[in-house]
Formats: structure tokens, sequence, C-alpha cells
């Protein structure tokens, strides 16, 4: 099987703090994870690590068959990461955000449209991200997740402050990237959300991954 | 190409729509333009003799406040994150930064040479040079301010730290900035076109270094 | 001797300069070592674990 | 360089905690440095004669020029460092870095502050804006201050030493445009040209400044070799630090745990289960910090 998180003792500090204490980890491609845990236990610390956006301290991390270390271009040229900052410009509209995030990834402007019509935000394409609601961010920031196909998701609480529609826009979107044959890692708090999804159930705690747990009938196997 | 245009365009795209350097960077120009004629007094000809170094040593008051904006636009939102994860080459990510800086400088100092025309009494003698000069030390000053702008990043005391680092690197830049000026100006007999081959160097040097730079950088976690 | 005042002060801000220096240098290196336990304080050689001077990869 | 001949007390000898960062040998040389200062002293006040025309203030240059020289070489063991730190990826050239910067940058501030009192009774102004290697020293000096200052805020190990090593290049290749501008900007230089190659100088007077640049060059090494120490420390200690963090980490995974137990329902796991108690064999191989 084809490993698409390799971790292998990894420490990341935050200045000087160690958020993540030696931990291990690997996952197979294709799978969802679910990954629980505290709050200040590591979870956004082990995303941001997946996604090249951390530095490894000791250890080792590959992501999709690249070191994190020192092949980060490409680790984060494959992932995703939906993380709690909206990461859009505040004075562009929705679809300028998006265009040009796809623009800078080289991924067609033509796949925008769409990613707004699975979030069902076509009607505010136009309307400036500083006039949003917090639901409406996070659903325009799935959508800039969404433009890039990723092959790795890695969602920190995806469900935040979204409606009942919103949250399952948020389940549509993980069956899709399923379907696409991309690995999915959802942070989360909302556990009954996401659990009927999972392939795996990772506690983290202290830094490190306490527990793992396979699930069968996870939608891997859907 | 395309990737550098789009990191241009959507920089100078967010300040037309929030006009931050229009309505704040701009006027502070002027302010300076005019507290420079009240403290030497209204002796026109000592004025006009001052006008090259006084007006260059605004633009890089106006730059760091530009560059200041430049990248807090990227940390506002965690947009830097964003840059880092589109997979994007770091020296394209720079040259849209430093164009967009460059454009907005250039526009900045259009206004200030009307200034320094009205206040000052300046003429130009030799309009091709000013033009030429302005336009590669504007491209200097864009060019290595985008790269200290990256480099304070990320340090919650970038507001104080950029100055530090950036001011004693453009000291240079002033100099023949100002010296190419005398000459377009007619404020002193000097070879302006030289002064204006070493900004072109200046600003050659710091586009390469910058890209490279910007590059390792934005590696970075 | 000429310019002995010209001479004091450059000299003496010198000397005085590198002397305060020096000091200085070996109360950080004494309040440090303190903190770091004797098999570490080897300045050339590199310890065998990881997590040392270097971020080699 | 300095650095390579640091010594290392063969085979390595275990230090006392709290002994600082003197070794036999960097004790000798400090002991050299005392004894090369008093010499040079003898030598530049008592045994060498006061210039025709300089008079006595000539007595500058045996410190003058050493500081300088001493200046720059700082600064290019930090730019050599720096361009290592970026190639080899390796923090030990980060520790010579920044050694190399911050003597470096007492000394060039010792030039600076010579040259000024020098140039009162020999030029007649304190600061002579033209003067093309002034103005150069006076550049490096301010690059090298922020270089320090910017070191101080970052706190990422790796990123600093990565970034510094930008800033400081970005200095040093600045300097032959600082250089160009300043000498076409007023090419009025006050220094004599080098004293040195025209043989105008007076064979006592050049020995002297000889063994100046013996004594600054052994003062250097000393300084180096204990700064470098300082920094090595200060790495080490962050280590050990770590240790502790990391100890402290896992304590707190057996907290959160063990408030997971107590309170089911609540925090980390709300199924918790019976199966609690041991991982899935079947699934990904996890464990948690080791034991």
């Amino acid at each position: 099987m084809d490993l698409a998180v390799e971790v292998d003792q990894a420490v990341v500090l935050l200045d000087r703090f160690p958020a993540l204490a030696q931990l291990d980890l690997t996952l197979p491609v294709g799978s969802v994870s679910l990954i629980q845990g505290p709050n200040g236990a590591g979870k956004t610390t082990l995303l941001r690590l997946l996604a090249g956006l951390a530095t490894l301290d000791s250890g080792s991390a590959r992501v999709l068959g690249f070191d994190v270390a020192t092949q980060r271009r490409q680790v984060r040229a494959s992932v995703g990461m939906l993380s709690p900052d909206a990461m859009l410009y505040e004075d562009l509209s929705i679809d300028e955000n998006l265009s040009f995030w796809a623009a800078l990834g080289g991924h067609g402007t033509d796949a925008v449209g769409a990613a707004l019509e699975r979030v069902a935000m076509t009607g505010a394409a136009d309307q400036p991200v500083r006039s949003l609601s917090t639901g409406q961010r996070r659903r325009a920031a799935l959508a800039a997740v969404a433009v890039r196909r990723p092959r790795l998701w890695l969602l920190d609480e995806p469900h935040a402050g979204l409606d009942q529609a919103g949250r399952t826009i948020v389940d549509d979107l993980i069956g899709d990237a399923i379907r696409a044959g991309a690995t999915v890692i959802v942070a989360s708090h909302e556990l009954d959300r996401v659990r009927p999804l999972a392939t795996h159930v990772l506690t983290v705690a202290g830094g490190v991954v306490h527990r793992s747990e396979v699930r069968e009938g996870g939608s891997a196997h859907a | 190409m395309r990737e550098v245009w789009a990191v241009a365009r959507k920089d100078l795209r967010i300040e037309w729509r929030s006009k931050v350097v229009a309505s704040q960077v701009l006027p502070f120009a002027v302010i300076v333009l005019v507290l420079f004629g009240l403290a030497l007094d209204a002796d026109r000809s000592t004025l006009r003799s001052f006008t090259p170094g006084l007006f260059w040593v605004t633009v890089l008051f106006v730059a760091i406040l530009t560059i200041q904006r430049s990248v807090s636009i990227e940390t506002a939102s965690s947009a830097f994150e964003a840059l880092r994860l589109s997979g994007a080459a770091g020296w394209k990510i720079f040259a849209g930064k430093a164009l967009a800086v460059a454009a907005q400088l250039l526009a900045i100092e259009a206004v200030m040479l009307l200034g320094v025309v009205v206040l000052y009494r300046s003429s130009f003698e030799d309009p091709v040079l000013v033009v030429t000069a302005a336009l590669a030390a504007t491209v200097a000053i864009a060019t290595a301010g985008s790269l200290y702008g990256v480099l304070a990043v990320g340090m919650g005391v970038r507001d104080t730290i950029l100055p530090m680092l950036l001011l004693p690197i453009l000291a240079p830049v002033l100099v023949a900035a100002t010296r190419a000026f005398d000459d377009g100006l007619s404020t002193a007999a000097v070879n302006g076109w030289a002064w204006c081959s070493l900004l072109a160097c200046f600003a050659l040097l710091y586009a390469i270094i910058g890209g490279v730079a910007y590059a390792v950088v934005l590696e970075d976690a | 001797m000429t310019h002995l005042g010209y001479l004091i002060a450059g000299w003496g801000i010198v000397l005085v300069a590198m002397a305060l220096y020096a000091v200085s240098l070996a109360r950080r290196g004494r309040e440090l070592s303190a903190r770091v336990p004797a098999e570490r304080q080897r300045w050339m050689t590199t310890p065998d674990d990881a997590d040392t001077a270097g971020f080699v990869r | 360089m300095a650095i390579t001949t640091a010594p290392t007390d063969k085979p390595v000898k275990l230090v006392e905690p709290g002994s600082g960062t003197g070794s036999r040998t960097s004790r000798m040389l400090g002991v050299a440095c005392l004894v090369g200062v008093a010499v040079l002293m003898v030598f530049a006040f008592v045994l060498t004669e006061a210039d025709l025309v300089q008079q006595d203030v000539v007595r500058m240059i045996y410190i003058h020029v050493p500081s300088a020289i001493a200046g720059y070489t700082g600064f290019v063991i930090t730019a050599i460092a720096s361009v290592m730190v970026l190639w080899k990826k390796s923090l030990w050239w980060d520790i010579v870095a920044v050694a190399g910067a911050e003597i470096g940058l007492l000394f060039t501030g010792l030039m600076l502050a010579t040259g000024v009192i020098w140039g009162r009774p020999t030029w007649n102004t304190w600061w002579e804006w033209g003067d093309v290697r002034l103005m150069t020293s006076l550049m490096l000096f301010l690059v090298y201050v922020g270089y320090l200052a910017y070191r101080r805020v970052v706190p990422s190990a790796e990123v600093r030493a990565r970034r510094s090593a930008i800033i400081a290049l970005v200095g040093v290749i600045n300097v032959p445009i600082v250089n160009r501008s300043v000498e076409w900007w007023a090419s009025r230089t006050l220094h004599q040209q080098s004293s040195l190659s025209d043989g105008k100088l007076e064979d006592l007077t050049l020995f002297t400044l000889a063994m100046g640049f013996v004594v600054f060059a052994m003062i250097f090494a000393w300084m180096l070799i204990h700064r470098f120490r300082i920094g090595w420390l200060e790495v080490q200690a962050d280590t050990v630090g770590l240790q502790a963090a990391m100890a402290e980490r896992r304590a707190q995974m057996e907290a959160d745990i063990d408030d997971a137990v107590a309170h089911p329902g609540i925090g980390a796991d709300t199924n918790a289960d019976p199966n609690k108690s041991g991982p899935d064999d079947s699934g990904p191989n996890e464990r948690g910090g080791a034991a």
C-alpha cells in the first residue's frame, strides 16, 4: 500500500516549546483520518508539518513520497490546507481571490466557477471578503482548497462556524476528494460529524499520537 | 511571467480598493516636503539647491511605509502562508511584489516632482535624465525593500527592524539618485548619467539577489 | 609629548573597550557553562545525539 | 583562520560545569595578549620616535590600523561563514558567523573612534564626509549593527541562521557599491595612500606596527575562540532545555489521557470505549513518545 504520510520521531519546536514531541504516524493513500485531542495537543502543528509549513527540528517526515525537510516545494504544491485563518485578501472578492490562487499555483481559472458552485457561493462571488460572514469565509476558503485539486487535504476544524448546510458541504467535499484518489486528514472536535467518514481515528495528546484506531466501513471502503 | 503579473496586479488592485498608500503615504510625502520648506526658511535658493537630496530622503521614508504596507497585505490574513503553499517560484512572487511597490513609488514620486516644482521652484533642465534616474532608483529601492520586507516577516517587531536594516543598504542609492538629480535639475555640475548607470547596476544586482534570497526565505517554514 | 590628550583618549578607548568585551565574554561563558553538562562542552566535537548544532539535511 | 586552530584538549577532558569557556591553550593565549599589549605600549610610547610632521599623535597608528584590519577580518569571517550556512546548512557556521560579526563590530567601532580622534589634530576635522575608507567602514558598521539587532528578534535557530546569513552577504556585496559611490561623490580622500608600501615609515616604526598586528591578531583569536564557545554553549543549553521540555510535554500527555478517563465525554475522547487500553494491531504503526 502506498503511504501518503510517514512521520518518524518528529520534533517540531515552536519557540523552544516542543509542539510535536517525537511523533510517529503512517497513513495510507486514500485514507480519511480524524485527528482528535485536547487543545494544545499538537493537532494544528501536525497539519502544518504535513503541509511543509513547520520546521522539523529532528526526526523525519515524508508526504506523498516527498521529504518535508528537503523537498518542501513539492510537498507544498501537492497539499491543500484549510486553516483557521481564511488566507484570503479582505479587499478582493471571492472570485478574485480564488482566481489569483489558481493562477499562482498554475491551475486553470476554469476550476474556480465549479469550486464556488460546490460550496454554494456562486451568488456571492463578487462580494469582497471583508463583507462576508464567518461561515461564508469558511466556504470560500474551502473552495480555495478545492481549486488546487490537492492530493492531500489537511482540514483544520473545517466545521467550525458553519451552518448545517455548510457542514454537509464539507462532508461532500471530503467525499469528492476520496473519489478523486486523494488522502484526507481532518482535525476536528466535531467527532460525530467526521467519524462516519473516517478510516482512521487518531488521538493526539502531548505532542504525540497517543492512540490510533482503524475503522471498518470508512468512506474508503464504501 | 503570468504569476509575476498576477501578484503585481493583486497588490495594485488591493491598493486601488483600500487606498492606504494613496490616502496615508502620499499625503505624508507632501507634508515632509512642506516641512523641509518650513525648516529651511523661505530662502528659495537654498531650498532649490537642496532639492535633490530632500526629494530622495523623502522617497526613502515613503518607501519604508510602502514596503511595510506591501508586507502587511500578506501577513494580515496569513496570506503569506498561502503564498508558500501556492507552489509558485520565489523569484516570481518577489518580482510581482517589487513591481507593485515600484509602481506605487513612481506614482508618489510623480506627485512629489510636481510638488518640488511648485514649492521649491525647481526646473527640469534634463527631463530624460530625471525620469531615467527616478526609474532606476525606484527599481533599486523596490527590489532591496521587498527583500528586506520579507526578511522581517514573522518578526514581532518588523516595523522597527525594517528601517534599521534597509536604510544603510540604500545609502548609495540616495547618493547616486541625488547626484543624478543634481544634474537633471541643474543644481550642481556633475555627470548625471554616470550616476544613473550606478543606479542601474544597483537595481540589477538587487533584483538578482532579491530573487534568489526571496526563494530561500519562502522555503523556510 | 605632544597631543597627549588625543593619545590617551584613543589608546584608552581601545584598551578599555577590549578589556570590557573580554570580561563580558568570560562572564557569559561562565554563566552558560554552569547550565550545560560537562560532556556537552567539547567545542569541536559533535556529540552523537541528533539534536546538536546543525540542521544538516 | 583562528577557528580551525581553536584548541581542543585531546583526548577530550571533561570540564567542570561553571568553569567558563577557557581552556589551557586559551588561557596561555590570554596571558600572551596581556604581555603583548604591555610590550606594544613600551615600543609605541618609549622606543619609537615621534613623526616629523604629525609629531607624537602618529603613535595612534599602532592601534588604528590593526583595529581596521581586525574589524575587516571579522566581517570576512562572517561573510565566509554565512556562505557556509547557506551551503552546508550548518548551525556550526552560524556560530562562527555571529562571533565574527560581534568582534568585527567591536574593532570597526574602535577603528572609527581612533580615526575620529586621530583625524582632529592631523586633518583638522573629526569627520570627513568625502573620505572613502571612512564612509565605507561606517556603512559596514551600520549593516552589522542591523545584523546583530536582527538576530535578536528571530525565534527559530534555523530560520535565524539562514536569514541573517542573507543579510550579512547582502551587506558585504554592498561594500563595493558604497565604495564606488563615495569615491565619485567626493573624491577628496584624506587617507594617506598605504604608508606601508611606500617605505616611508622608519624601520622601528614599521616593526612596532607589525607588532601591533600580531598583538591584535592574538586578541582577536582569543575573543573569537571564546565567542565561538559561548555560541556553542547557547546551542547546547537550548538542547538541554529541550530535553526537559520534551519530558514535560510527555507528562502533559499522561495528564490529558487521565483527564479523558476520569471524565469520559469531555475533552479528548468522547467515545471512551473499552478498547482504549490497547492500540489496534492492524492499524498503522503508532506509538507514543519513547517510553
